[in-house]
């Protein structure tokens, strides 16, 4: 039942108009491969593991057929073919390049059928790998239950595994429902992933696949002592978006920050190298029941909330457009938006109110992503923490998925582990005393929440109407999002996008996006 | 691309636990991590914000950082400070003086008077001096007890006597004698500038001056007490928060039984 | 407009039944006059001062007609008499009395007529001089205009009146409406009022005229800077009640606490010379232009606020009839109740949103006073301090009047500086960032917010059914408010206490309660 | 009725300021009130409650009052303590190091520029090494501005260039070099493990290694920087929250022309 009186045809004309923004984009996306998406496939071929001076194999691989112009060709194609030329496996084949014992590129070619054919056997088991990590979340979810309110998000940035590990338990203990680890700072402008367990970030710790293991292994024991899961979350985002994916999928991560428009914006990051590599990370994501997050909040923390709240909508728009195009179901899309409206803002909180119930209503079958005050924090802590806990208010009456807990010490220091058990306490409190005023509030009809979510849902439309005449690219060079100006060709990444040739194939989005059965 | 481009320094950030010398914890072990706020009566400006570092050093902060400062008159200003405290404590020196006894039940308390004093103890309690704060008392004494303890009114074998509030020290005294108490239990509540100190000696010297004191089993209560501060002030025993009339009854019978009363 | 459909009818009903539990008592009060209703009268006719060892000249008046048994005649009687016969001023008597050189009870009497009349001029002053301050009041707030929405509430309490004005100022400045001055431990036993300014109290400050008269001068300057008129509050209660609302009128004061039982079950005063001595404060009071504010939030310090919130409710109709009886217009009568849900009660916010909204629903022109979180404050006052914006926000949603401010630091300790500008800067935030909420917002027909509401009116019309039963004074023998059990003899200042005789005048009541021109 | 009851006790409360021995303020001058609060890697009981006691009294504090103490996890416990420092700070020694210029205003930026100078200059900005935080240098520089200060871009005088984020420090100098920059503005917001100090020192040595530290004006900002910080790093200034374009211009031009620049 709405309490807004959204008009449903203008939620359908925005869709559609999104629809046609994405598909458009599409196709682009699907001409185009990547170094990261072909270093993906490594990894899923199996491939892992660095040389002596830390460069992982998947780069090796890589960077030779780049160096061959072979990258539109594909590294599928060439270990295929390799495996059957040395009947080594994807792993040896790639050790034997890091050696500098062999060139895939420059070997004899077998019959492109038989190439195709052969790497089914470990493509399927690589499927099956991820296919079994999403059954067992969902045992261990049948096995405990799931949380029925918001799902508690917080994060932990120490730079350290091991500590993280510390904080994440401790989190967990204090009611935490899923833990983020955030990332170092300049982790996404690395087009490799590091590896191996890792002690040292800044505001984060690396993404590693062997981080991604210990924290696993942690918030398991952790979850089984409580009787609940514990999800894990990460970023699939920057230069390595699909890598991570695939490495999110083998580890069971549960949660990605995964966003079509994040790194273009935020990083600088190629706009073409970053839509080709969104596509296949959010068909890895989709395919291993991962939740993915969307980054729209992060446009508030530049621009005004009160005044471009219609382009957090536009993005949540077209965002779902490109999560569905790459076989990503509703239920997995955390949508994101935030609660940064000025403190100082008369009624901040009565229209965020509204913006907050409007993209409930818009989007009713995704676990909706809400992100803190960050903006507007300070070191006031003592109004930080009021400030968290109206936003965790507006969670409860508006019914939000994945709330990520706001830290008083947000304007200070990542959080300590005091920091984060405040946090959760001020949300546990807040739900539990109000858990019934969702269903017990309603809106004046035509009053101040009603006409300021038709309001922003025409702004929106505006936005998205612009947009399809001008097309993604367009736009983002106009600087249509968060105020900021991308050229097509600029950006970081962009020598690594390659069009694709005739031979080229992906074995696995068979199986991602047709969920072809194994 | 540069090899220096993947590595990725590692260093182990690992610090050990030392108890000898525990220090707070934000989010790696040693890190000495603590919060501050206070008013400083001087205005806001920069000058302000240095005084509040210096006092931070002078606390053992190493950088102090001030992540808020606000006027709250022109000449008072509020901070808050953040910073790693140099200093530690030793942890396995620390020998706390608790009241340490196995709590009985309520059942198992009225047995043990049964079979070892064979008679049923008087307890008198009050909130004493000018304190009219009750609900601590009552939480030991009322019949329907507090938080799941049933309270001393309900034991079979104590005969539980609760004079409510602002009871003076003179009055309470006469009452014990009275009544013939064996135990008194003393709630204090308000201990701005100290009051509740001032008033639970009173009781001690008036119970000294008039031979009492060692007839009887003294024991306070309340939310600033705790059994250190009781015993340094003359008492037998101190509780504070989370106390309930079990651990009270338990202690005052074994040790009604441990000093020979009879 | 009700936003809880509450039956009129019943609201109705239980009026009139506090209207007969109230008139039933107030035969009582009418025979009878108390110690301090009598050096009540002697401070209106201008006696003020202490003897060599700190006995205020009232008492000393008072006390001799004690001892003389003459009380039941009353203090006007015997002044006026004593004028007449000495050509002294009421001061001069009291100091003559205070040298032990007079007894005006041996005095021959003149006519009684001459007696009343005689002191129509030195009683019309007094009414003038207090009229004034209302005027005074007045012209305050037509110069600067007045707070629209609640009126920030806070106290001081540092046992020093010197200190209490550098907080009151500070707390001013920050943005407070009321300040109270807090009175120390002990005082409310006390038969006599402490004289001078005073630097040693605990908990609190002495409630003395020269401490009201220095308090009432640093706001008034403080206001003018401000642009401001910063009500000052104090204690009516103890057992000096109507000396104290004297004071309060010839100081200037705005806001009394001022409760017709909270006397019998905090204090355990008589509750004989409670009613009596409520009567005369409230008429004081009514005639002043002070607010008054019932102490109904005191139940729920002892009782459990969602088991006994009917127990509020009623005494809010009982406080109300009693003051209507003393002429004290609705307009004055902050009723009081307080936000002390456990906050590990789930839908306890929701509980507390369906009582606050009935209280200004069936109360509609009272300026309720809301009292916050106490009970369940802890040693955490990052938690508390959310307790509080919680408050703050109920507040805003129902629109209370007199919101006396919570602190962070409830549980520790009467409040520093800085604890209370946090709190005014809590309840800012929240009624600027919620302020079109209360508007916007409905509650859900035959919900929880109003089941609520409709159940606990319900159950305060079985108790005041049983009271009306009762009469008044057996009720509280039964322990029917806040648990408390008082025997009708019992309890201090019974003593205090005499039946009227005769030749017994008042001669105020005909100017304060009639509002006899002057 | 006794006299006694009648009197009540008057004692001067009051207390001076003493600037030489500045103490923080609760309700009371000088009575030292602050509050802490912190993490012990220990188990939450009456030891543990000891123990933050004894590191309260380590900080100074006399008779630290546990308000608080609740389990973050098994062996780790967070305390609340209140209590009375018995440090105090010599407020009238403390000399801060603020950037101490009268700030001009656009337009008397420009028009001291044209007079003093007689050609634009040149600033530089980015956010550098990894530091992807740009809020507060666009702040400073994009047109718009900030909090109503019209920022750099907008100054007639004033060619001004943002470089955005994370801007490599080799890359910022090739940039202030190509463009012949007067005046390098460097953001830094994250500070974890000092980041921002690392990667601030660097700028500096490599400048200094170019020969470039003295022919420009390099000034830093950022949350967490102010001007003895800057200054202590090799920087001319330093600018934290709360400063705006118009300050940063003020100082660059009346630096530059008391430089003798060209
Ligand atoms: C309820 C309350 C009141 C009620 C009291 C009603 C009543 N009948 O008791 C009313 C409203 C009347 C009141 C009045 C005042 N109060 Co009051 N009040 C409180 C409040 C909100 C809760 C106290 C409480 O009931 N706690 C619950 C009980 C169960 O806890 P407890 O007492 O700690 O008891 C436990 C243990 O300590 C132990 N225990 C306690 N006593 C004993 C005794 C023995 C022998 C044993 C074994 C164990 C034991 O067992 C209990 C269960 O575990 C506190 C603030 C807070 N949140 O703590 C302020 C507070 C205690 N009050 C305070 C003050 C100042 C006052 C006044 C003096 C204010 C004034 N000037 O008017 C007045 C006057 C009272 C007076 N003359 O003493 C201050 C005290 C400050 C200080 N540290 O000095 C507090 C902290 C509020 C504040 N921040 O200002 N108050
Ligand atoms: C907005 C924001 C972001 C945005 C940034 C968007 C953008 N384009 O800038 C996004 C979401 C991208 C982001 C990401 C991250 N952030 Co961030 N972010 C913030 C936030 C919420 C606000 C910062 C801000 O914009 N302040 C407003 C500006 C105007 O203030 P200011 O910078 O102080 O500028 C003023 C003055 O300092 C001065 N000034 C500033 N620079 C300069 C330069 C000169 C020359 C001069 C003269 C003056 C000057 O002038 C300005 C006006 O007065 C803060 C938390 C907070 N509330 O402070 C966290 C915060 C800064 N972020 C933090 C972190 C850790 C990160 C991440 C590293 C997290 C991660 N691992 O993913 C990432 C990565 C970023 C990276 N690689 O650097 C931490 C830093 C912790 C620390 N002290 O080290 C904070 C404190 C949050 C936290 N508690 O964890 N963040
Ligand atoms: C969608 C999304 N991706 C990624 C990130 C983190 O970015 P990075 O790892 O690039 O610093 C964020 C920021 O919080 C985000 O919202
Ligand atoms: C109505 C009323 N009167 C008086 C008081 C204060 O009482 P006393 O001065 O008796 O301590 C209170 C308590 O806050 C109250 O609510």
């Amino acid at each position: 039942m709405s309490k807004l009186n959204l008009d449903k045809a203008k939620v359908e004309k925005a869709r559609e108009l999104a629809g046609r923004i994405a598909k458009d984009t599409q196709q682009f996306v699907d001409l185009h491969t990547t170094v990261t998406v072909e270093r993906t496939i490594c990894r899923l071929l199996g491939i892992d593991g660095v040389n002596d001076i830390e460069v992982p194999l998947p780069n090796l691989v890589v960077d030779q057929l780049v160096e061959n112009h072979a990258l539109g060709i594909g590294a599928a194609f060439y270990i295929s073919n390799a495996m059957i030329q040395t009947k080594k496996t994807p792993q040896e084949i790639a050790e034997a390049i890091s050696r500098g014992e062999l060139d895939i590129t420059k070997l004899p070619l077998a019959d492109s059928f038989e190439i195709q054919l052969n790497l089914q056997e470990t493509v399927k088991n690589m499927v099956k790998r991820i296919k079994e990590n999403r059954n067992q979340r969902e045992t261990f979810l049948s096995r405990f239950g799931d949380a029925e309110g918001p799902y508690l998000y917080v994060i932990v940035a120490t730079g350290n595994i091991y500590e993280d590990i510390v904080q994440a338990r401790a989190a967990a203990k204090q009611g935490a429902d899923i833990i983020a680890v955030i990332r170092t700072t300049g982790q996404s402008l690395l087009d490799y992933v590091p590896y191996g367990p890792t002690t040292e970030g800044f505001g984060g710790t690396m993404a590693t696949q062997e981080n991604f293991r210990l924290m696993r292994s942690a918030l398991d024991e952790v979850g089984e002592e409580l009787g609940r899961y514990i999800r894990l979350c990460n970023y699939c985002s920057g230069l390595c978006m699909p890598e991570i994916a695939a490495m999110g999928a083998i580890e069971r991560l549960d949660v990605m920050l995964n966003d079509a428009l994040y790194g273009i914006l935020f990083r600088d990051i190629n706009m073409k190298r970053t839509m080709v590599d969104q596509y296949f990370s959010r068909m890895i994501n989709g395919f291993a029941g991962v939740i993915i997050n969307t980054g729209e909040d992060n446009y508030l923390t530049t621009a005004d909330a009160f005044e471009e709240a219609h382009t957090v909508l536009a993005s949540q728009f077209i965002n779902e457009q490109f999560a569905l195009m790459a076989g990503l179901p509703e239920e997995q899309m955390g949508l994101g938006h935030a609660f940064e409206m000025d403190p100082l803002l008369e009624n901040g909180f009565v229209y965020e109110l509204a913006q907050a119930q409007m993209a409930r209503e818009i989007f009713p079958n995704a676990p909706l992503k809400y992100m803190p005050p960050t903006k507007f924090m300070t070191g006031n802590i003592f109004k930080g923490h009021i400030q968290d806990a109206l936003f965790n208010m507006v969670t409860v009456i508006t019914g939000q998925k994945l709330q990520l807990l706001g830290m008083m010490t947000e304007a200070i220091h990542t959080p300590l582990m005091s920091d984060r058990a405040l946090a959760i306490e001020n949300a546990e409190y807040i739900y539990h005393t109000m858990k019934g005023l969702r269903e017990e509030i309603q809106f004046k009809p035509g009053g101040m929440v009603e006409k300021r979510a038709a309001f922003v849902l025409d702004e929106a439309i505006k936005l998205l109407e612009e947009m399809e005449g001008l097309g993604l690219f367009k736009c983002l060079e106009l600087g249509k999002f968060g105020d900021v100006k991308r050229p097509q060709d600029g950006g970081k990444g962009l020598a690594g996008v390659t069009v694709k040739e005739k031979e080229y194939f992906n074995p696995f989005i068979p199986y991602f996006l047709e969920k072809e059965v194994i | 691309m540069s090899a220096g481009l993947y590595s990725s320094k590692k260093q182990s950030g690992d610090k050990n636990l030392d108890l000898k010398n525990l220090r707070p914890y934000g989010d790696t072990m040693n890190d000495g991590k603590v919060q501050l706020s206070f008013t400083l009566p001087v205005k806001d400006d920069e000058q302000g914000v240095e005084a509040a570092k210096e006092l931070g050093k002078k606390m053992g902060l190493l950088e102090p950082l001030v992540a808020w400062h606000e006027a709250l008159d022109k000449e008072f200003t509020f901070y808050v400070v953040y910073g790693s405290v140099v200093h530690g404590v030793n942890y396995e020196d620390i020998h706390v003086d608790i009241v340490d006894v196995e709590t009985m039940t309520m059942e198992e308390t009225d047995a043990y008077i049964k079979e070892k004093i064979g008679r049923p103890i008087v307890i008198i309690g009050a909130s004493t001096g000018t304190d009219a704060h009750t609900v601590g008392i009552d939480a030991i004494m009322n019949m329907k007890g507090y938080a799941g303890h049933f309270g001393l009114e309900r034991y079979a074998m104590i005969d539980a006597y609760n004079l409510g509030s602002q009871v003076e020290n003179e009055e309470f005294i006469r009452q014990a004698v009275e009544k013939k108490a064996d135990v008194l239990l003393v709630s204090q509540t308000v201990t701005q500038k100290d009051v509740h100190i001032q008033n639970m000696t009173q009781l001690v010297e008036l119970l000294e001056a008039e031979g009492l004191r060692d007839k009887i089993i003294l024991i306070a209560g309340g939310p600033r007490v705790n059994n250190e501060l009781a015993k340094e002030l003359g008492y037998d025993a101190g509780f504070g928060p989370g106390k309930f009339a079990d651990d009270v009854a338990t202690y005052a019978v074994e040790e009604f039984v441990a000093r020979g009363m009879k």
